[in-house]
């Protein structure tokens, strides 16, 4: 093996010789500057691979042939190995990336990046203090110099004050370390460390102070880094990468390194500092408008976080490691990556990326390395969350993780609100547009490369920390291996992806169900054969479909993933993979970019209260079985309980986080909405099956949790309907609709006994049906007519029978009108309310009930009925493909409404196991409880006889009827005048919200405006802070450095 | 029937071949002569009415031609009674029992025929009743004079009642145009326009001597010879050519359903 | 008599103070440059009497000081190393101090630091 | 159970009687008006007359497929309605085709009639019968909500849904009716009942000189007829259930008669007294007056 010296040495060398050879000769220097980047990371690698394969003790290295304290010695442990090996890949990359800029500036840029990369190297290699110092200024001087690398003017200013800064952090960190070697009589930082009782008193502790808190103020803590943002915003871009994933990354090793000399007492002021540094920068990253200066936020943000990771060393044990590189590498991946692609793009506004559009391989990285930041799975970060978490809230350091999940809920705002500009927004001022055209990540080979790399290594570090887990690596889970093959397939006309989505979907139902028992079956039916129903209706769409089928199926295998989820790990890492599916899904509408954003923060602040909930429930132990859950101790289990509930709601949209659902399924394609509104809604409503199923109802402070939870499934359905009844865009009204389905749906559940599960298991099953067939019907005619507004339709019911047949099954099933399956529902609700001694909650259910007649006749009336509109007087019925899957439904929904049996009865039974008593009889074609009884097929057939034989007396008494036209009507002896002003469409229920409009105040939308705009607001004047001055910058340093010393004395 | 929208001297069209209309008695009564009253109309073009090309949403331009598009242009058709003669009559006895008369009141007879729902007079007990839609009325009363501007709506209501239906005139303005026979604006004979069944003569006549014309209504119907509505089916070009020939601005179907 | 190392370390910090103060109130850019060089002055003295010891010479091993007794009569030789080592670090960060005033200079004709802020919030 | 065919000659001859019934029992109540107002009013036999013309009428029009079924819904829910309710207890005659479904089906049954006559008049394009449809529906979620409080509680208190049940435990006396026994839960019913029998102080939905007729506007001759025919069954279907649940049932025909005529004379009493609601008016006037009586049956059973 090559000592690891020779990294140090062969840099240098480099960089020496380049001094020998002349000034014109820069290809050759060039070439030898990569050679002595490549040898440096092949050391490194080897070494990697070394410490990986086989159990090496790590390696000291004595420069002086003596030990310490006698000479500087260097140590290559794991860490120091896989740190320089990401320092020295970064640096070769970054070297490639500014192929012409060195050229350009010749060989003395290209000794000084050399030389940054050597210090870096040093940084982790060396044990001695002293040669830390120097490691750390000519760190300093080498970064001074990389910085006018940049073709930004402003980057002097920024070097000036960086240089500013150093010179204070170098006063301190000098006497800092004359005074620990006077008092421990060693500069080796073991030595040091076995001796803390000399460094916790007087001089020492003063020494010891110093040297810590000017390495943290080395690491860009929140009052006093804006050097570091002004740095990032005006630098060449691929020194933005060195800086933000070589140079953090080593820094904050230096600092885990020397960490042990201050004791105990400084494990929690690290904490303090960083995750100060990490809320602080998340939050003034809400309000940036330059790029690069927001991903200087963010890379702040992330150092500060593992900076808090490092203070928690001492709780998280063996497992530290593994967090600590986790959530470092993949911010030293993704900061890298969209480093290097905001070099290829000329503006520097977030709406300018929207130039990505046009390279999808550039889209796909831009969007990875994304999700490596937020740590969304599967990539390395997640592992780290779900470790770091279960940890933390093993030792009940649970207002930590709070801090820590709010950090990362805001940080992913403002990254997918950036994503969300990226898809939809047009770059404004785009000059001459871009210079790179082409579909590949950018012209120049040298700025693809480094991307191409970033974007590899994102993915491979995913696998790795999949093993490394021990979890079961999620890359190898085949329902997400068969998401990311689409990607590979994504050049596939849309028809072939469609009919291997379909295949694969209904292949893995029939290749699985036996597994499942009966609820969960009828979970797996509607996500998989109820998914591929519904994706007929993408045959309709011609062409490729860039990016539709990824996600689709994205969002199934996060479905299918779910419930057959053993343990919570499972559970968690499912949701977040719909999440993350469905949200790329919605995204696709026209105007959904909105809509989108707040569907993906509503869903992770849900998914981060599900992380938290476990990790509570978990206690520190590594595996939690899902039917753990009921072994939780008492004093934790109602908080546990609150947790996932809230997390569960907010995927069923109840009242109060109900405000993304109605934008993002109105604003979704034609074939998503179903799949959005039909499918992914019943995870949330699978999520409080597994909790109630193992934890029961709970008692928090005397309140009855599931008390609660019937109160906000009662309200849900009642806010859901009336808001429904007054909307004037159709996909909107069915929207609203949804919500107050899966109030009864919540209410069902938290009725606690066998009929209200049944009932909940009833309308799961029939708001799938008439849900997906209403958006499909209304898709069609928005297709059809070019508008979602109901009141510029009407009149369709000629030219539009099978839509209008659709709807009108829809709406009798939705109502609850007896021979339809939605009076089973109702059947069945009545019987369990009777079960239940629940009283006041049942006023407003019952109130919402006939509230759905309203919009269920203003859809059908407005769209259907009334008078015809000149423009759509030769439209056609709606597409093939759209009319199938509805006619599909309607058979489906009559099925059911004659034999409920054929789903219900294995559930029932299954149900038993859960509430022995209070299930139905099947006895023949009656099924009774014990209070009533219900007959489905009498009632269709009288029903249908009744009906018939009046319809065939009116056809015989009307044989010679005359058909008429739509004027034909008695207007009080005059003509009607045209007919936009006979039909009666708009503002259809004015007396109703004279009488109860005053109950759809939009509350909820303003307290979570507010929340948003406090936050922003708040950024924007904390950020105020940064005046630009270089004098006040180090001001707050200093200030910074006083305040720290300050509280420890206080602590 | 196309309305040409510039201005131009209004001619009544030549009637060919129709018998004159007889009166109660049998007698042929005088054919109105074309020409009797020609003036220069401006017509005001009807926007809504016009012809127009429509683009859809889908791009496809096509041609809306109101008259033809929004209104039925299926003519009368003479509805023979039932097949078995005691059927018909049971239905005219029913049709005798429950007239409903359409709340269309012209003229100044309406304010008579209000007194007939009260205490003194009752309709009621002789199954008379008001209903608001001509769909659903059997009986259109003219309650007195009837100016060219009314007829034209009376015409619309008259054409959606459903057949059998009946006309009463009311006074004599509907008989020969009473105190207003030489009025530039009324109509002088009703039943050159709708097929009237009974006259109420007086000026204007009380409640009693409404309820005695509604008897001889009812008599008239149970005898089966108030086929107004046929025989306006019949002669429905010549009508209609009365019709148009008072009416100027004829913007509406031959025949309103 | 007080030592001469504490007198030493006390002008130490008192240079460092004086170097602080000049650079943080100054908004003139060499002005800082100097504060910041006497700073780095006062800290290197600081460095080096922190090795003094009393009653000993310079650790420079020759004629006058054999190996032998080298030990017994020359003071900790360790802090002269690294003063060396901190003194030319220091050259090197006021060099290129130095050089970045000047481009700044030469952009913006003006050498208050005030003016440099365009990168800002 | 095998389905014995002799129910359906049974049911037809229930259906027979309380259709006639039922059109003597309008003309009884127009000429009881009449009287009020010192008019002869209305032959007895007036309604056949107006029946038979209508159904003689020679000709009619069309609006396209759902203007027709809107009266043949309307019909089917008022007789289904009839049907599925027990309308003599004890008989196995008369319990006519209850075997299929219990009080909740009646419940909801309800709504069948409702729906399709609201398609229907859309489909008619006349926008008074659109307008009628929106007030209509709107007043019936205020008026329902007390309703099926009551209903609620009533099958709280028998722990029942069956309505031979419900009618068998007041069979003891009328002291045993639920009149005496839940009388909350019988005043908000009453006050929901006089909601939906399309009376003065709640008849916005027809509105007889405002909005024409609202949604039968458009219907004429033979659809008109199958409504008057359902305007004779569906009232007294509806009667039927809240003489079941609240008023002890009827054992024999001539109490039956008597209940249904006492019941429907409520709704012509307070009628007659009262101007006509607007539709907000209705709908706070329920929710401020019958509702909280449903709220406390409910809490108090």
């Amino acid at each position: 093996m090559v000592s690891a010296l020779y990294i140090l040495a062969a840099a240098l060398g480099a960089a020496f010789l380049l001094g020998l050879l002349r000034e014109e000769r820069r290809g050759l220097a060039y070439g030898l500057t990569l050679a002595a980047l490549g040898f440096m990371t092949w050391v490194s690698a080897t070494w990697v691979w070394a410490f990986a394969t086989t159990a090496l003790p790590p390696v000291e290295i004595f420069t002086a042939g003596t030990p310490p304290p006698f000479a500087i010695n260097l140590r290559m442990g794991m860490g120091e190995a896989a740190l320089t090996l990401l320092v020295n890949l970064v640096g070769l990359a970054s070297a490639l990336y500014l192929k012409e800029t060195l050229l350009q500036l010749g060989r003395r840029a290209m000794a000084v990046l050399l030389i940054a990369i050597m210090a870096l190297a040093g940084l982790i290699l060396t044990r001695d203090l002293f040669n830390l110092f120097v490691f750390m200024e000519l760190m300093a001087i080498s970064t001074a110099g990389l910085i006018l690398l940049s073709a930004d003017s402003r980057a002097l200013g920024a070097g000036f004050k960086y240089l500013i800064v150093s010179q204070v952090v170098s006063v301190l960190l000098l006497i800092g370390i004359i005074f620990a070697y006077h008092v421990t009589g060693t500069l080796n930082i073991d030595g040091m460390a076995q001796a803390p009782a000399l460094l916790a008193t007087g001089i020492g502790a003063i020494a010891a102070f110093l040297i810590l808190i000017a390495l943290i103020a080395e690491l860009k803590p929140f009052p006093a880094n804006g050097w570091a943002l002004d740095i990032y915003e005006s630098a060449h871009p691929a020194y933005g990468a060195i800086f933000s994933a070589a140079s953090g990354a080593a820094v904050i090793f230096a600092v885990d390194k020397v960490l042990p000399i201050g004791g105990a007492a400084w494990l929690p002021v690290a904490t303090g500092v960083g995750i100060a540094t990490f809320l602080f920068s998340n939050l003034l990253a809400l309000p940036q408008t330059n790029d690069r200066r927001l991903l200087g936020y963010s890379s702040v943000g992330q150092i500060g976080l593992v900076l808090a990771v490092v203070g928690q060393r001492d709780v998280l044990g063996e497992a530290y490691g593994f967090i600590a590189f986790g959530l470092l590498v993949s911010n030293a991946v993704a900061k890298a990556g969209l480093f290097w692609l905001s070099g290829t793009i000329e503006q520097r506004g977030l709406t300018a990326w929207a130039v990505l559009r046009q390279r999808p391989l550039a889209l796909f990285a831009f969007v990875t390395f994304l999700c490596v930041l937020v740590g969304l799975p599967p990539f390395p970060g997640f592992y780290a969350k779900w470790e770091l978490a279960r940890l933390l809230a093993g030792e009940g350091r649970m207002a930590l993780l709070a801090a820590i999940l709010l950090g990362t809920l805001i940080e992913a705002g403002y990254l997918f609100r950036w994503f969300g500009y990226a898809i939809k927004r047009e770059p404004e001022a785009a000059a001459e547009g871009p210079r790179m055209q082409g579909a590949g990540l950018a012209t120049g080979w040298n700025r693809a490369l480094p991307i191409a790399a970033a974007l590899v290594a994102a993915w491979g570090l995913g696998f790795l920390w999949g093993d490394l887990s021990g979890r079961g690596n999620l890359l190898l889970a085949l329902p997400l291996l068969f998401a990311l093959a689409f990607l590979v397939l994504d050049w596939l006309p849309a028809w072939v992806k469609n009919t291997l989505a379909i295949g694969g979907l209904t292949g893995f139902f029939l290749l699985t169900w036996q597994e499942y028992d009966p609820l969960r079956l009828i979970f797996a039916a509607i996500f998989l054969i109820g998914g591929s129903v519904i994706l007929l209706a993408s045959y309709e769409t011609k062409g490729r479909r860039i990016g539709f089928y990824p996600s689709a199926m994205l969002m199934y295998a996060g479905l299918v993933m779910l419930i057959r989820a053993t343990d919570a790990f499972g559970f968690f890492a499912a949701w977040e993979l719909l999440t993350l599916g469905s949200y790329f899904l919605i995204l696709r509408g026209k105007h959904s970019e909105p809509h989108a954003l707040s569907y993906i923060l509503f869903s992770l602040g849900g998914a981060f209260a599900i992380l938290a909930g476990f990790a509570l429930a978990g206690q520190g132990a590594v595996h939690l079985p899902l039917d753990g859950l009921a072994k939780v101790a008492e004093p934790l289990a109602p908080w546990v309980f609150v947790l996932l509930a809230l997390g569960f709601m907010t995927k069923t949209a109840s009242v109060g986080v109900h405000i993304w659902l109605p934008g993002a399924h109105a604003e979704a394609e034609t074939d998503v909405s179903p799949m959005v509104s039909g499918i992914l809604l019943k995870a949330g409503l699978y999520g409080f099956l597994v909790l109630l199923m193992s934890m029961g109802s709970q008692r928090l402070h005397g309140v009855e949790l599931t008390h609660v939870l019937l109160w906000i499934g009662a309200l849900s359905a009642l806010v859901g309907n009336l808001m429904a009844v007054f909307q004037e865009d159709a996909k909107r009204l069915l929207a609203y609709s949804s919500i107050g389905q899966m109030g009864y749906a919540l209410f069902g559940l938290a009725l606690m006994n066998h009929l209200g599960w049944l009932m909940a298991i009833m309308f799961i099953i029939n708001h799938y049906v008439y849900k997906s067939m209403l958006f499909l019907s209304v898709g069609g005619v928005a297709k059809r007519t070019g508008t979602r507004d109901m009141y510029r339709m009407g009149g369709l019911v000629k030219l539009m029978p099978l839509s209008f047949i659709a709807v009108l099954i829809g709406i009798i099933a939705i109502s609850g009108v007896p021979p339809l399956s939605g009076f089973g529902g109702r059947w069945i609700t009545y019987n369990a309310l009777l079960d239940s001694e629940v009283r006041l909650p049942i006023v407003i259910l019952f109130l919402a009930g006939p509230i759905a007649f309203l919009y269920l006749f203003r859809l059908i009336h407005t769209v259907f009925l009334g008078q015809l509109k000149d423009e759509h007087r030769r439209i056609k019925e709606a597409p093939f493909w759209i009319v199938l899957p509805q006619m599909i439904y309607v058979a489906v929904l009559l099925v059911v409404a004659v034999v409920p049996g054929l789903v219900l009865r294995h559930v029932d039974n299954y149900l038993d196991r859960f509430f022995p008593q209070g299930g139905l009889e099947w006895t023949g074609t009656v099924i009774s409880s014990n209070y009533g009884y219900w007959n489905p097929i009498s009632i269709m057939v009288i029903v249908g006889v009744i009906f018939a034989t009046l319809f065939a007396w009116l056809l015989f008494v009307n044989r010679r009827a005359q058909p008429v036209k739509q004027f034909n009507i008695v207007f009080s002896g005059e003509r009607p005048f045209r007919p936009e002003t006979t039909h009666f469409a708009w503002n259809f229920f004015a007396p109703y919200r004279k009488a109860l409009g005053f109950l759809t105040t939009p509350l909820a939308t303003r307290f979570w405006e507010g929340i948003t705009d406090l936050l922003h607001n708040a950024g924007d004047l904390v950020r105020r802070l940064y005046t630009g001055n270089g004098q006040t910058y180090a001001y707050h340093l200093l200030a910074f450095v006083v305040a720290v010393y300050l509280i420890r004395l206080g602590a | 029937m196309k309305v040409e929208l510039e201005s131009r001297i209004v001619e009544g069209p030549e009637v060919v071949g129709v018998e004159p209309a007889l009166d109660l008695q049998g007698k042929a009564l005088p054919a109105v002569q074309p020409g009797a009253y020609s003036r220069t109309v401006t017509l005001m073009p009807r926007a809504e009415l016009e012809r127009r090309m429509v683009k859809g949403p889908d791009g496809v331009e096509f041609e809306v031609e109101p008259l033809r598009d929004y209104y039925c242009e299926a003519g009368p058709t003479v509805m023979p009674a039932a097949y078995l003669k005691i059927v018909e009559d049971l239905f005219n006895w029913a049709r005798s029992r429950s007239i409903w008369i359409l709340g269309f009141g012209t003229g100044c007879g309406a304010i008579e025929m209000r007194p007939l729902m009260t205490p003194r007079f009752d309709a009621y007990r002789f199954g008379i009743q008001w209903r608001p839609t001509p769909r659903q009325a059997n009986l259109f009363v003219i309650s007195g004079y009837l100016s060219v501007k009314t007829l034209k709506r009376a015409i619309r209501c008259y054409e959606q009642m459903q057949n059998p239906k009946y006309v009463v005139g009311l006074g004599s303005c509907t008989i020969n145009g009473g105190m207003y026979w030489d009025s530039y604006n009324t109509i002088k004979r009703l039943d050159d326009y709708l097929p009237v069944d009974v006259y109420i003569a007086g000026c204007m006549p009380r409640p009693e001597a409404l309820l005695q014309g509604f008897e001889d209504l009812k008599k008239l119907i149970r005898a089966g010879k108030a086929e107004g509505a046929n025989q306006y089916a019949e002669r429905f070009d010549w009508y209609k050519a009365n019709q148009k020939q008072i009416i100027h601005d004829w913007d509406m179907p031959d025949y309103n359903w | 008599m007080v030592d001469i190392s504490l007198i030493a370390m006390a002008t130490g910090f008192v240079l460092i103070l004086i170097g602080l103060y000049g650079a943080l109130t100054n908004g003139n850019l060499l002005r800082m440059i100097v504060a910041f060089t006497v700073a780095d002055a006062g800290v290197n003295l600081v460095l080096v009497s922190v090795g003094y010891m009393r009653g000993r010479t310079a650790p420079i091993l020759d004629s006058a000081v054999p190996a032998a007794e080298a030990v017994a009569r020359i003071i900790d030789p360790v802090p002269q190393a690294l003063v060396l080592t901190a003194i030319v670090i220091g050259l090197g960060v006021t060099a290129l101090m130095l050089a970045y005033a000047y481009r700044l200079y030469e952009a913006k004709g003006t050498l208050d630091i005030a003016k440099f802020s365009e990168l800002k919030w | 159970m095998p389905f014995d065919w002799m129910k359906i000659p049974y049911a037809l001859l229930t259906l027979f009687i309380v259709f006639n019934f039922g059109m003597l029992l309008n003309a009884l109540i127009q000429k009881i008006g009449a009287r009020v107002g010192r008019r002869y009013g209305v032959p007895i036999w007036q309604n056949y007359a107006d029946l038979i013309k209508n159904y003689g009428l020679r000709s009619s029009i069309t609006h396209g497929v759902m203007y027709y079924l809107g009266p043949v819904f309307r019909l089917t829910g008022g007789v289904g309605l009839l049907l599925f309710v027990p309308t003599i207890y004890g008989s196995e005659m008369f319990s006519n085709l209850s075997f299929a479904g219990d009080l909740i089906l009646a419940l909801y049954f309800v709504f069948f009639g409702t729906l399709g006559m609201a398609l229907g008049a859309g489909e008619s394009g006349h926008p008074n019968a659109a307008i009628g449809i929106t007030r209509g529906l709107s007043q019936v979620t205020a008026a329902e909500l007390p309703f099926a409080l009551a209903v609620f509680s009533v099958a709280l208190q028998y722990q029942t849904f069956s309505i031979t049940d419900i009618v068998a435990v007041q069979q003891a006396g009328f002291t045993s009716w639920t009149l005496f026994t839940n009388p909350l839960a019988v005043a908000a019913a009453m006050l929901s009942f006089l909601g939906s029998m399309m009376r003065p102080p709640f008849d916005v939905v027809l509105a007889p000189q405002e909005i024409p007729i609202g949604p039968p506007t458009e219907y004429h001759s033979s659809y008109l007829a199958l409504m008057q025919t359902n305007r004779a069954i569906f009232p007294i279907a509806k009667i039927v259930l809240y003489m079941s649940l609240f008023f002890g049932g009827a054992a024999s025909w001539p109490v039956f008669f008597l209940k249904v005529f006492a019941i429907y004379m409520v709704s012509v009493l307070v009628g007659v007294a009262f101007p006509r609601f607007r539709v907000e008016q209705s709908i706070r006037w329920f929710l401020i007056w019958a509702v909280p009586l449903g709220v406390l049956s409910i809490v108090l059973v």
